[in-house]
């Protein structure tokens, strides 16, 4: 019908149209409860990462038994005998057989040296550092109870409600840099074919195909593999190194996707008439594209971005349940929520085989290893599902028509 | 149309080469002990050090290789420090797989070798070959070769599932949005999204192992041992551990003859046709249902993704003018949506499952991991673990594999959308 | 006027090739006669987000057996939106049709209307709540299939938009072509004795006539051919075959081959007959359905029954579904359909009916599939034909045609067109009689000749004044000030009053009545005291 | 009279061939000869219309006369001198006659090199496709364009002001409260008011936007205007003070427009001169009230019959043109118009009429007319340059009895 139907009327002076456009998208934003709960539940898991970053923790990232038994005090104690039975090949300190610790070495634990994250001054200390706080208690007074992983014969105990907290800031930031980076890198990329076409459009898109040929999960195995043998080990930095490693390996998987959606959105909107008049009064091309062709296609790509962030810790989750802790983080288990989810799962199964078939009077399932990252999962993957969904039609530009 | 496929098809090979290249660069990328474990496994190389008499390498492996030496991985038996090696075979295999040629000619031979079907070797070291004991040093493609035949019999079931749900669902959420059976759909769209597979799979699992607990007596009854016989400690979804309920079927210990040392199963390679071959319906239907568990995981992940994109082109399309011309020359509603808007919107489907392929095929190495299955994701599962060592063989070996699978998979999807779609047909 | 099922003509009307094709004779135009289409107070609300908005509100007119009544108004006057709440295509959500009748023969279209949903204003906002009773929409909807494309049928604005892009024309003709005039191609297939020792007389006069090279003749012998096989799919067949064939020999072949492809083994036989059984059913649910439509209760206890019959035929055939099975015993069932829609085509003056009938929509030009659209609108010969802008997609000359066509066809069979456009000249050329619609009403209606010579409404008189003139170019364009009002908050009293060059204080406050300002010519405007029409 | 004025824009002979990919290595197997070979003048402060069905190129023409697509051949001058266009002519004149063996790559007489080479000359001292750069950019401003699409032309995104400025910014004309002001001016020349600057494009209804779209081209004080079916989307009534305020504006500004419109009524009210288009091609051009007064080509005649003129009394002959337009991209051989021509002759299968003088300043391209006239006249048709009226002579080139053109 009448092109203003969906401006709300209001009464007295205008506000600046800006504003009044944002105003006209919450408004229409509002009426979609679902998104609302969405966002809710984004705003507040943002709050929870924030107020985790002041929580004072204990630091370390040492299971608890390591850290009583072989201290980096007394870490000579260890006999090589239970060093060479699990020597990791791909450990964060090659595994050898020097006494001595090695430059960097804090901590010595199940015949691997650990750098030591709390020394090495690095900044934005609330995100570095793998935190799985340490409690005594192991299903003691935390509200969500303890979390069991299993390395080799001993179980240490860390507590899953302060590494859901530590986990918070971690996985937002994980998911959204990620995503970000893809999403520009895809942007520049998919503009610049669009616009220009003729051969680099080709052979860009021919370069999209291929990469968009590659599983995603394989390609992020394959990059973080190789980029893990890579990485020099040793240096004092090698979280930071690590962490970023893991970043540029999900970029390079990322990018295509929105490459591809740029790239079509570009092609219809650079045939627009008012792109044409732009020409016809002297524009340049930087500008057409800059002014013009990009903010009119870059719709799609927030909706895709919105969607994206939620699967990200989703993928990290699943690399990890299938052992790449190691690989994707400087330690682990590490305190980024899929990761803690796919740890306790796959422990979970462990207890099963151990508990519950060798008692032949039931068992205790630590149900709440798998409940409660479970749903810190699945909460924000659907929340930042609905509100995308909300802000596809509050933003949709049919509905502006 | 004929022009089309074959200008469709004509743009495969650039992009094989293209994802061979990526596979290259990354290849190229590791170090060299690396690449070379990944292409002639680990052989094993008897002999003594040079100039340090006490010491002995047992075997030569991806770690102990440090340019042109070896250090011990096993303890010294006479000095607590650690022994080098020299190791002559290095350059020997450096120089076959001619890591000492130039870059291009590198990337030219790889990709001659991806291309001849030499992938590679499944390292004695890593954790594949302890798991699945036969293949041991055995070519790639060969232990492919053995594997596949199981994910695809996962992959076809899990595919009708998908194409048999999310389409009918799809439209029937669209034809009456806002109501009732919408709703379920965006459930389970939005769900499906945000659960993890390796999470619900762990699930699932874990109900079935209360389920059948052995002391319940469940299992006795249950058709997972008819036998009576009860599951051994692990549960696990893999056959041989099925056969293990079957003592009368098995022929010289554990397995019928037809299953060659747990892994393989002849003639077919796929467990439930050789049973059927077999005339063994018990292990038929057995491994039948073990699978169904796992596809149906698969295909709610993929119709999660499909169900919306299902739906918003059917309602784009209810909404177009053509549709509006069917109602007014009276056709009935139902040929309405099914015919004319059910045919539009199944080419958007099948465009969408062509571009989701490749995450379809991501799935498999979670979920065959999680219900323990033998298939190409669990392979590459295995191989991917850091401890005790990566198998990079078996890990390029199946990824190319994978890309290969999917190129040939978009063609597919391309030709049978021009097949569809008239319009794109011509062009 | 006469009511129930009677009125309608449920008993099958002789095929519309055999009307428009050159051999029958042209009836007479016939003159304007009882009325089949009935709207009383139509209105239509659009239930947005922002509020109500009123595209009709209180629309009435008559059409006529036979006559041509054009619409005319500004984009956003509520034209379509007329004509698709005729038919009840409007879209709900958000679209609605609140009140009125559409009494067409007596069958009032829009029956129970009340019924299927009620809406009551949330507070605060502007906003409405739309409660529906999906059961009742549905069963209304099925009752509109049995009206919609056999009695009334429409055509639309952008022919290339219209048409679906993934059937071919003949697949698309072919189907509404088998929903409303099936059993008569179903009995032609069962009744065609194909024969080659009678047939053999009127092959040789066609190889003859072919040999003659004149097209009239070989029309006339394939025809011959036809007749003499006791099917007229075989006329139009051999007769594109005698068009395309070069050498005798050929051509020979191709005919005998054709006679013989009439023959349809047992199986195919009965899945042809059980077809038709289908088709009986769904004629006599369509006859209840209006008999409904009519509020005659007598007959509408059947339908359960008749319901219960179509079950059991698709349970009895049910082998017929299988994939394979179906395909392969439908295909003479679409063979037939292709050449009765070449036959049609042929009626709307395509030259070469068969390559159309086997393109695809994107193949075509917008004129040709115009022309099809209108083949596949008149192929039921219905009794209204509502015309959407017919022409405004398309360029003058083929406008002139498509027009022509038109015309041509409201000779032959008697159909009554509403013509709905923005192009008053187009109206002064087809129509009988134009209303004038603005802002959802109609302001001025009357006889063509009235409405052009002394147009009474100011807003007429503005619309006739701003069409730029070939005849007289000298005269300045005059034009109407403002826009269309946004129909979320129309003007109260006469919606056109802030346009209105003469708006008085009234006009402001009351909506002007309808006056009778002459026999054939009513105005809703103050500045006429004539009778007022109706209540 | 119109053509007294100096020359804004003449276009010689521009070609815009769209190529065809197809076959298997999508390789060039075609073209759509969208214009072939389209030449006239525009002077200043007179609109000339341009006729013609969809799809016969009159957009392209548009675009090419802008630049806004570069073309496969020809040139377009911005305010060439008379001594530049009747050089021009007589270049044209001479190589004319062998354009035909241009085209499938035969050998020129030398005196076609020559001329070929005069023209190049010419071309890259005047020519706007020769143009580049800061020199290009200027005369954008003079030259502008107001689109169909009264939704398509806005950018969504960008308030109206902001669209209304982007000319003014993109050309760095004044400061920032120099540019507000223009602005509003602008808006109150279309007849907005002030406020609405603060308002997006789909707030509007189809007239105002394309009032906006006006403001826009009228932005940097353009000379020339094209004007590309600016009212087809509107109503009757929306159209008339469309047309009114462009016909407002010209007398206010001695704007030039290149009216395009497949509505002839319409072109008759707003030009005063009228080309008339078929497949690429033109077919007639003449001063408005000569061609509707007397149409000379069939196609025309056609066209003006088809028109409905909103009187029900007049009924009128009308010649309904059987067929269907055949494709530009296999335009038919001879006469482009012989397969829907009432009047068809088998000379038209065969042989393309040239465009001829038949009256004076109408041409016409059809063989219904004296052949005798495809001499000197046609060469001088191809050239197409409007004779002066008053003193000045015409082109020397003309025959002597050209005056007494016509039957």
């Amino acid at each position: 019908m009448s092109t203003s139907v969906l401006v709300p009327r209001r009464r007295g002076p205008k506000p600046h149209p800006r504003i009044a456009q944002a105003k006209r998208t919450w408004y229409l934003l509002r009426r979609n409860k679902l998104a609302l709960v969405g966002l809710g539940i984004i705003l507040m898991i943002a709050g929870i990462a924030v107020y985790s970053a002041t929580l004072p923790l204990p630091w370390s990232n040492v299971p608890i038994w390591c850290a009583t038994d072989y201290g980096p005090q007394n870490s000579q104690s260890g006999s090589p005998g239970n060093f060479t039975q699990d020597c990791p090949t791909t450990a964060p300190i090659i595994c050898t057989y020097e006494v001595t610790p090695p430059p960097n070495a804090a901590r010595f634990c199940n015949g691997l040296w650990y750098p030591d994250i709390v020394r090495s001054n690095i900044s934005f200390a609330s995100i570095i550092a793998p935190t799985l706080s340490v409690s005594p208690l192991s299903f003691g007074p935390m509200p969500l109870g303890g979390l069991a992983t299993s390395s080799g014969s001993r179980t240490p105990i860390y507590d899953v409600y302060t590494s859901l907290l530590r986990g918070s800031d971690w996985s937002l930031m994980f998911s959204v840099s990620i995503v970000g980076l893809g999403a520009l890198v895809g942007l520049l990329v998919g503009a610049i074919a669009g616009f220009y076409g003729g051969i680099l459009d080709e052979t860009l898109m021919r370069i999209v195909d291929v990469f968009l040929s590659i599983p995603t999960i394989l390609f992020v195995i394959v990059v973080v593999a190789v980029l893990s043998v890579d990485i020099p080990s040793g240096a004092g930095s090698t979280v930071i190194i690590k962490i970023v490693a893991m970043i540029l390996g999900f970029t390079i998987v990322w990018w295509p996707f929105y490459a591809r959606i740029v790239r079509g959105q570009v092609l219809t909107v650079r045939e627009q008439k008012y792109v044409e008049a732009a020409r016809a009064s002297g524009a340049r091309q930087r500008r057409i594209l800059l002014r013009h062709i990009v903010p009119n296609s870059v719709f799609p790509v927030f909706i895709q971005f919105s969607l994206d962030v939620g699967t990200i810790p989703l993928l990290i989750g699943s690399l990890v349940f299938l052992g790449f802790g190691s690989l994707l983080f400087p330690s682990t288990p590490f305190p980024e929520w899929g990761s803690i989810s796919a740890v306790s799962v796959s422990d979970l199964q462990l207890d099963f085989l151990t508990s519950c078939y060798t008692a032949a009077t039931g068992c205790v399932i630590p149900w709440w290893q798998l409940l409660f990252p479970g749903l810190a999962l699945f909460f924000f993957a659907i929340s930042v599902n609905l509100l995308s969904d909300g802000l596809r039609d509050a933003l949709d530009p049919r509905l502006r028509r | 149309m004929s022009t089309y496929v074959v200008r469709r098809a004509l743009l495969i090979p650039p992009v094989l080469v293209g994802v061979v290249t990526i596979t290259f660069v990354l290849f190229a990328a590791l170090p060299v002990q690396y690449q070379l474990t990944a292409h002639f496994g680990s052989p094993t190389v008897k002999q003594r050090c040079g100039y340090q008499p006490s010491c002995s390498c047992a075997t030569l492996n991806p770690a102990s290789i440090v340019g042109n030496n070896c250090t011990c991985i096993s303890p010294p038996t006479n000095t607590t420090r650690a022994g080098i090696c020299a190791n002559p075979v290095y350059q020997e295999y450096v120089n076959k797989l001619g890591l000492d040629k130039p870059i291009p000619e590198q990337w030219a031979q790889y990709i001659y070798r991806s291309f001849t079907f030499q992938w590679g070797t499944v390292s004695n070291h890593s954790t594949v070959a302890t798991v699945y004991p036969v293949l041991k040093g055995v070519p790639v493609t060969t232990a492919v070769e053995w594997e596949l035949p199981y994910t695809m019999e996962l992959a076809a079931l899990s595919l009708l599932i998908i194409l048999g749900v999310s389409i009918p669902l799809g439209n029937l959420s669209a034809v009456n949005r806002n109501r009732p059976v919408d709703q379920i759909s965006r459930v389970i769209s939005f769900s499906g999204y945000a659960l993890p597979a390796f999470l619900l799979g762990s699930f699932m699992v874990a109900g079935i192992v209360l389920l059948f607990l052995p002391h319940t007596g469940f299992l006795v009854k249950g058709p997972w041992c008819p036998g009576g016989e009860p599951l051994d400690e692990e549960i696990t979804y893999s056959i041989p551990q099925a056969l293990a309920c079957y003592p009368g079927l098995a022929v010289g210990g554990t397995y019928p003859a037809w299953v060659a040392n747990g892994v393989h199963s002849t003639p077919t390679g796929v467990y439930t046709l050789d049973a059927l071959v077999h005339g063994n319906d018990w292990l038929a239907a057995d491994s039948l249902v073990r699978i169904l568990l796992p596809a149906l995981l698969i295909a709610y992940g993929a119709i999660a993704g499909l169900l919306r994109f299902v739906r918003n082109s059917m309602l784009e399309v209810m909404n177009l003018d053509f549709i509006r011309t069917a109602r007014a020359g009276g056709v009935p509603e139902s040929v309405v949506t099914s015919r004319h808007a059910g045919r539009n919107s199944l080419n958007v489907t099948v465009t969408v499952l062509g571009l989701t392929f490749a995450a379809f095929l991501g799935g498999f190495p979670v979920i065959e991991d999680v219900f323990h299955l033998n298939g190409i994701g669990e392979m590459l599962a295995i191989a991917a673990n850091p401890n005790p060592g990566l198998d990079f063989g078996v890990i390029f070996g199946t990824t190319i594999l994978f890309t290969f699978i999917i190129v040939i998979a978009n063609l597919i999807v391309d030709v049978l959308y021009a097949f569809l779609d008239p319009r794109v047909r011509l062009g | 006027m006469p009511t129930g099922p009677a009125a309608v003509p449920t008993e099958p009307k002789p095929p519309l090739p055999a009307a428009l094709s050159e051999t029958a004779p042209p009836s007479a135009a016939p003159i304007a006669g009882e009325v089949v289409l009935d709207v009383q107070d139509l209105r239509t609300y659009f239930f947005t987000y922002a509020g109500v908005v009123k595209a009709l509100d209180g629309v009435t007119f008559q059409l006529r057996r036979g006559e041509t009544l054009g619409m005319v108004g500004e984009t956003g006057c509520g034209k379509s939106v007329t004509a698709f709440s005729v038919v009840r295509l409007i879209p709900d959500p958000p679209g609605r049709i609140v009140k009125g009748r559409v009494l067409f023969r007596g069958a009032d279209l829009l029956r129970g209307l009340a019924a299927e949903a009620s809406f009551h204003p949330l507070k605060g906002t502007p906003r409405v709540k739309v409660s529906r009773r999906f059961r009742l929409i549905r069963h209304a909807n099925e009752r509109m299939e049995a009206i919609r494309g056999r009695r009334i049928a429409m055509i639309f604005q952008e022919p290339t938009q219209a048409l679906n892009p993934v059937f071919s024309v003949a697949n698309q003709v072919g189907e509404i072509v088998y929903l409303h005039r099936g059993t008569e191609v179903l009995d032609e297939m069962l009744t065609a004795t194909p024969n080659a020792r009678d047939v053999a007389p009127a092959v040789a006069a066609l190889m003859t006539a072919v040999a003659g090279k004149r097209l009239d003749e070989i029309r006339r012998a394939a025809i011959e051919v036809g007749r003499a096989a006791h099917s007229s799919r075989l006329a139009t067949e051999a007769f594109y075959i005698a068009r395309a064939a070069n050498r005798p020999p050929v051509l020979h072949r191709d005919l005998l081959a054709a006679i013989a492809h009439l023959r349809i083994s047992p199986f195919r036989r009965q899945y042809l007959v059980y077809r038709r059984r289908l088709l009986e059913l769904r004629e006599q649910t369509n006859r209840i359905h209006i008999a409904e439509l009519s509020g005659d209760p007598g007959k509408t206890g059947g339908k359960s029954v008749v319901r219960a019959r179509m079950l059991s035929e698709r349970l009895r055939h049910f082998y017929f579904g299988v994939w394979g099975v179906r395909r392969w015993v439908h295909k003479p069932l679409d063979e037939a359909l292709f050449w009765r829609v070449v036959r049609i085509l042929e009626g709307v003056h395509i030259a070469n009916p068969v390559q159309v009938a086997r393109g695809f929509p994107h193949e075509l030009s917008g004129g040709m599939l115009q022309r099809v659209m209108i083949a596949m609108a008149l192929s039921a010969e219905p009794d209204v034909l509502l015309a959407d802008e017919p022409t405004t997609a398309l360029d003058v000359t083929i406008q002139a045609q498509i027009l022509e066509l038109i015309g041509d066809l409201r000779r032959r069979i008697g159909t009554a067109i509403l013509l709905i456009t923005h192009d008053l000249a187009v109206l002064a050329e087809v129509a009988d009689r134009v209303c004038v619609m603005y802002a959802g009403q109609i302001v001025e209606h009357g006889t063509t000749r009235e409405i052009y010579r002394q147009p009474l409404h100011p807003y007429t008189q503005g619309l006739l004044a701003s069409v730029p003139r070939m005849d007289h170019p000298e005269k300045e364009l005059s034009s109407i000030p403002g826009s269309v009002p946004d129909l979320l908050v129309p003007p109260n009293g006469c919606r056109f009053h802030p346009r209105c060059p003469y708006a008085m204080p009234i006009c402001r406050e009351r909506r002007p009545p309808m006056t009778q300002e002459g026999p054939d010519h009513t105005v809703a405007c103050y500045l006429y005291k004539g009778p007022r029409v109706g209540g | 009279m119109a053509s007294s004025a100096p020359v804004v824009i003449s276009a010689r002979n521009v070609r815009k061939y769209f190529p065809i990919r197809g076959g298997l290595l999508s390789t060039h197997v075609g073209d759509v000869r969208a214009v072939d070979g389209v030449s006239f003048d525009v002077h200043e402060g007179e609109t000339v219309g341009l006729v013609g069905e969809s799809g016969f190129g009159k957009t392209t023409v548009g675009r090419l006369v802008l630049r806004l697509i570069e073309p496969t051949a020809g040139h377009t001058f911005y305010r060439p001198s008379p001594a530049v266009t009747s050089r021009l002519d007589a270049l044209y004149g001479t190589l004319n006659p062998y354009s035909s063996s241009q085209n499938n790559g035969g050998t020129l007489p030398p005196v076609a090199e020559a001329a070929l080479r005069e023209l190049d000359e010419i071309a890259n001292q005047y020519s706007l496709y020769r143009k580049h750069g800061r020199a290009m950019r200027d005369l954008r401003g003079k030259l502008q364009i107001v689109f169909q699409d009264p939704f398509g032309s806005l950018s969504p995104r960008m308030l109206v002001r902001d669209i209304i400025a982007e000319p003014l910014e993109i050309h760095h004309a004044g400061t920032r409260a120099e540019r507000r002001r223009r602005v509003s001016e602008l808006l109150g020349q279309v007849g907005l008011n002030p406020e609405h600057e603060w308002r997006f494009p789909h707030e509007f209804s189809g007239g105002q936007r394309q009032r906006i779209g006006i403001a826009r081209a009228l932005a940097l004080r353009p000379e020339f205007i094209v004007l590309d079916e600016p009212t087809s989307a509107l109503d009757v009534s929306v159209q008339a003070q469309i047309l009114n305020i462009l016909r407002h504006l010209q007398n206010e500004q001695r704007l030039s427009y290149l009216f395009i419109s497949h509505h002839l009524s319409v072109v008759r009210a707003m030009s005063q001169r009228v080309v008339v288009m078929y497949l690429g091609k033109i077919v007639e051009r003449s001063p408005t009230d000569a061609l509707f007064s007397t149409p000379l080509h069939p196609y025309t005649q056609a066209l003006l019959s088809a028109i409905p003129i909103p009187d029900p009394d007049l009924k009128r002959e009308r010649i309904v043109l059987q067929g269907d337009v055949p494709s530009p991209a296999a335009p038919p051989p001879g006469c482009r118009f012989h397969t829907r021509c009432p009047a068809v002759m088998p000379v038209c299968s065969k042989v393309e009429p040239p465009l001829i003088e038949v009256r004076p300043e109408h041409f016409v391209a059809c063989h219904l007319y004296p052949a005798e006239w495809t001499g000197p006249a046609a060469t001088r048709a191809a050239s197409l340059s409007i004779p002066a009226a008053g003193p000045e002579p015409p082109l020397s080139l003309s025959p002597p009895l050209a005056s007494a053109a016509g039957h």
